[in-house]
């Protein structure tokens, strides 16, 4: 039976999702990359947009919302057929619940935008994220929201930690690692073009957020209403870490590691958000914040890849941290909500390990395919020369700013 | 006439035009110039990682002045521009054959 | 009696059409001007967004929701007087249905903007505004939605494809025809000054959007989460459209390409948003995204009108379009609501296009008489010299940028 | 017991007010300042949501809403321990009453960022921002909606004309004259650098003030309708003001007037948004828009002191305007909801103006020590020559733009 | 040949360029510069104080052209940057010794 | 000593800046620029519409140098920027008279 306050919930926090990714998340990677490429981020953010919004509806949400089976959903929902406009999920019209998964469904592949900027070709930005959606987002979606193997297994993962933000970071890897270093990489390589923007972005994504953790309650009550407090908490906390670091290591805390920062903090407490409370939000935020600034060194400076804008660091890690960390910070001791009777601590991470690594070796696999198909069928990288000029122009035939 | 173009530290603007002025100099035309020279640019950092920023923003003026004054008018730049510090700038001088002012085609001296 | 889900929503969603204009299509027009009149444009917009609230609490609502009459309300409820603090409109207080059609009074004089930029008196924006909204927008607006002579024929308008784009997109062009071309127009004239501005700004306005239609049900219910969802995926199907099209024409599609096939997609679906389903919701996207970028050519090719920003193309046809479809597309056969018993495909039809028609030509005959009033009493073009050297300085005493 | 409406409202509202700071306000100020400090504006918001957000939850909440005593909180709410998950404060859960209250912890320190950008030490800010939190804003907030002796005096303070705009625009004043004037002030100081910034940041103020002021009703109803819109309605109205008065002042109106008469329109209504009707948000829109006017004068002009951004003369003078005249506006004939039996307009002027005078005091008092003492620890102002260089890189290693 | 150098009003660029085209200019170089001369700057107004801006925004054209066409050069762009209010700007010209077309390697004559 | 001044394509500044590092260019300063010339500047495509943008944005490069190095430099600028496709720019150099060091006030020679 349909309830008009969560329904009301539901109906913003789909607004606020979409609104990360458009254009919080387009604002947050345009400020980061060279300003000759700030609309090629921006193309890749919108397109991205346009494209997942049509393949969930044609099959993207029947795969990971339908049927019993335990890998991936059937076809029963494809375009929605047979799907009434008074059907319910819940308290919520189906109709609804569709849309609000169809923004995760868009704001994951457009996270992986961060791996491959300032050198990719826009035909394989499409083609790519099309595949992936279908491949790799909605199996995974369906093994631990759609009643999989992983939902089975009980893992716990609130709002994302696993089906958005381990698949988005290790598959950004993939592609990075494949891709290849952007021209001149490291030495000729910039700092951000535009930390303004890169702020403004972080900031809508923060607030996005918001929907993104507390919607995924799916009601309008203390779940959401303690989400909505650990997501902030988290948030701040790690923000706050990496301005301390920075300020310890180089004198001057900056503007684009604060906001990093709290880009690490909201991935972190994801998984957790329905499970944990206060205090697990400020723990999650101090352990998302330090593990993710050491590890956007190590993937940079040991492994090498120029995962540009640093998606598996701070998205791939971070979501994983927390998709662990919730088998210890569920308990009330920490002001958690509990383990159902019968699991223990030790149980349960078994389970959240067992996700994040499964999840992370089918994101490998898949992606390696998708992205040697793509290779053959529309290239993968522009022309040195394109990319030295700029994927504004070359690519969209634009330029980013005429004052 | 000469052409005196100097290249100065972004902050010391205000204070040469001041002077320049004081002299007497009537009009300066002024851009952006991004500077580099034994001042090898700054760093920033991003995301733990030092960059280099090879280049320095200056401001390049560009003041043409009767050859009478320009002694004057390349010691006031020294003077007012002068921090001490490298990246301090550099003046360079060389001669015009013709000025004119559009509004008037007044020419050389008058169109100073 | 009141439900505080409902009104939940309409709150939010007052707040998201406010958006959609401060900063919303403020951005996306400021963008697509020259550097040298975008505060003028963002000035535009403010100053009509104030001037319409206050016409709109003074005589415009009462002149749209009030009374019997069949052309036009009465003047009972100049500001909302005898109107109690309790007094109910459906399940929410009056006051939010007041403050909900408010935010629609002032996105439709502001998306004129577009047609008259960076040439016109600043008094002329004001003055031409306000006799707008008294003298075209209230009574068009109380023809479908306060029980006028369109309502009691029966006409499909959820949100405003009537109301809003047919009045604007309309009185735009009559606009653009009377006060001239540009100076330099066209070969004088820059591509967007700010490509990423116009995306920004058409992101708000997506995401706006959803309060516009999904508002529009004025309950939090499956009426509006269904009108949430094909909003969505109209838009998205236009952009992706526009973003064909440029690909195959001109081997490089843009970034404000795909955005104005955005904001066609949303301004099509808008009157069919309550109606129609996620096929309906595809098929709107298609038809209005077709024939929007086939329209503005059109109209600066062919009529050679200095329509600056498409406005007549993308909201008055787009809007029109969807109007009309609306008669079809609402069939359960392309899962929509389906028509009243005993009305036909063909007679809704016919109800649609007198809507369209009589409201095209009420504004075509007031605007004419308001441009031509503005034009005596303060005059409509600033002189050249200020049009060369920009809007910004010379009218608002500001420049743009200082960095 | 949890009414969804309700909470669904709340949870938006919380995320609309966050919004106000991040980004709203940040670009609203960072619009104001030199290209060279954008930036440091920027952070300064930033760090303020971050560090204000772990104090509110470690002592602020407690302090504010706890216990029974007339001047402060106690610790019994601390890091909200003893505050079980399904807790609920009305018809929402605890965890999201604090959390709302949170953002508006946030966004009072950050209000005085406006008075001493350009010239502080960023270790200064937070000191500052941290130590006012727990001495000044938490009492004072307890005094009025905590159950303190200005709420048992019956002061009328909807949704902080008192808490939040006095205070921070008594100790902005306070603290731009300890600090000093800006280096060249005021023949240096240059115009806004990015007027349309300042535009983009104001608009995002106004949609998230409906949170605001409409979000403290903590219901969804009648009274948040309402004060929406009256909160609208003034803000309008005081644009127009400063609109008109720079029209004839100069000839040439700006559009950084026409926001800022926006922000005094709202700072103005927001202690009376829940009390008064549309004529009532009309009058204060009209009084704050010309009163604040001429306070920018007067503070900078006369008293000769670089509030920078005018946070006193716009906040201060704003906030404490709504607050007297509440006692008159509430009147039924103005469309307002009366005052309780027995109390007469001047009994209740006499107690708002108890309230502002002992606030501003309190304010002033408290600052002054928490200025002096962050003098001795961190100091307050950066180096001449940072001054000068801009503190984006001096301390915080970036620059603004890199195009 | 000669550089000739010219400041002119930004709405000037335009007219300017189609002018020296028809002449049979083949290439010039624009950069935006700031000028300061007779007209002192422009005023803003921001929250009821004016503020005085120094600089004018200018356009500084250069262009490099064979002696024996400089004069006529120098004519036209006098002409069409010319509006008779102060604030036109100025044209300074002075002697270049080599010019090389970095494509080609072409010198002098060649090379414009 | 010569001041060389030369307009380039953006992308390759930093070549042509190594380039004169190595052999033994202690200095230079760079301008953003407009550039008009064979290359009639691209066309963008706005809403089915062609735009003709005028002007390609290019990098002026301003070096001193002594007379004996200049040749040297000269040749390293014309090989580093060019990419043989047209709008690679041109170089102009001409004689300057003095040139100080601000920092120090020494002259000439000593002052590169
Ligand atoms: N040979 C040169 N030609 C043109 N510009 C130069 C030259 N040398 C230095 N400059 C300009 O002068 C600025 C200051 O020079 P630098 O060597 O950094 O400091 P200093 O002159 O105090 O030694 C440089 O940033 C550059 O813009
Ligand atoms: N002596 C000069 N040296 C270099 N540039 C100058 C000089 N005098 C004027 N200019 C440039 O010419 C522009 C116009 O000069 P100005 O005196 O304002 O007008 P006018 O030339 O009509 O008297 C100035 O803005 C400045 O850019
Ligand atoms: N006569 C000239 N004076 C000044 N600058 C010039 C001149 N001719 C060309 N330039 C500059 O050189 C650039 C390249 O010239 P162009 O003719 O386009 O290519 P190319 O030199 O390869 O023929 C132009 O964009 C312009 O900036």
């Amino acid at each position: 039976m349909i309830n008009a306050g969560d329904t009301s919930w539901i109906l913003t926090a789909t607004a606020l999702v979409l609104f990360m990714t458009m254009p919080g998340l387009a604002l947050f990677y345009a400020g980061l990359v060279r300003s000759k490429n700030i609309l090629s981020v921006l193309m890749h953010c919108a397109a991205i947009c346009c494209l997942a919004s049509i393949v969930w509806l044609a099959v993207g949400y029947s795969l990971a919302f339908s049927g019993e089976g335990a890998y991936v959903g059937d076809l029963s929902k494809v375009f929605l057929s047979g799907v009434t406009r008074d059907a319910a999920s819940g308290s919520i019209p189906e109709s609804l619940f569709f849309s609000f998964q169809m923004t995760f469904a868009i704001i994951t592949p457009a996270l992986i935008v961060g791996a491959y900027v300032e050198r990719i070709k826009f035909g394989a930005v499409l083609l790519i994220s099309a595949l992936w959606l279908v491949f790799v987002y909605a199996p995974v979606c369906h093994w631990v929201w759609g009643g999989g193997w992983l939902a089975s297994m009980g893992v716990y993962d609130f709002a994302g930690g696993i089906v958005v933000h381990v698949t988005a970071g290790v598959s950004a890897l993939v592609i990075a690692k494949m891709l290849g270093q952007r021209s001149g990489y490291p030495e000729q390589i910039q700092p951000p073009h535009a930390p303004w923007m890169v702020m403004v972005g972080a900031s809508m994504l923060w607030v996005g957020w918001f929907g993104f953790n507390a919607g995924s309650a799916l009601t309008a009550g203390t779940d959401a209403s303690m989400a909505l407090l650990v997501t902030h908490i988290s948030a701040a906390t790690a923000s706050l870490v990496w301005l301390v670091i920075e300020w310890l290591r180089f004198g001057k805390p900056s503007l684009v590691g604060l906001v990093t920062g709290t880009i690490a903090g909201l991935a972190t407490i994801t998984p957790a958000s329905g499970f944990v409370g206060p205090m697990g939000g400020f723990i999650l935020g101090l352990a998302g914040g330090v593990i993710t600034y050491y590890c956007v060194d190590l993937v940079k400076g040991k492994f090498n890849i120029d995962d540009s804008l640093d998606v598996f660091a701070v998205h791939g890690v971070g979501g994983a941290t927390g998709t662990l960390l919730v088998a210890i910070l569920i308990l009330p001791a920490f002001q958690g909500v509990g383990l159902s009777d019968g699991v223990s601590v030790m149980s349960q991470l078994t389970v959240q390990a067992t996700g994040v690594i499964v999840t992370a070796v089918w994101c490998l696999v898949a992606t390696v395919i998708i992205v040697n198909l793509t290779k053959r069928l529309v290239g993968l990288r522009v022309d040195e020369e394109d990319e030295v000029e700029g994927l504004d122009y070359k690519a969209h035939g634009e330029t980013g700013y005429k004052l | 006439m000469k052409m005196i173009m100097a290249v100065i530290q972004t902050h010391k603007l205000d204070d040469v035009r001041q002077a320049l002025n004081e002299v007497g100099v009537m009009g300066m035309t002024v851009t952006e110039a991004k500077g580099f020279g034994r001042t090898k640019g700054h760093t920033e950092i991003y995301r733990g990682a030092e960059y280099q920023i090879n280049y320095i923003p200056k401001f390049k003026i560009e003041v043409v002045v009767e050859d009478s004054v320009s002694d004057k008018v390349i010691e006031t730049i020294t003077e007012t521009a002068n921090t001490g510090k490298i990246g301090d700038g550099k003046i360079f001088v060389w001669d015009i054959e013709t000025a004119i002012r559009i509004r008037t085609g007044e020419q050389n001296e008058q169109a100073l």
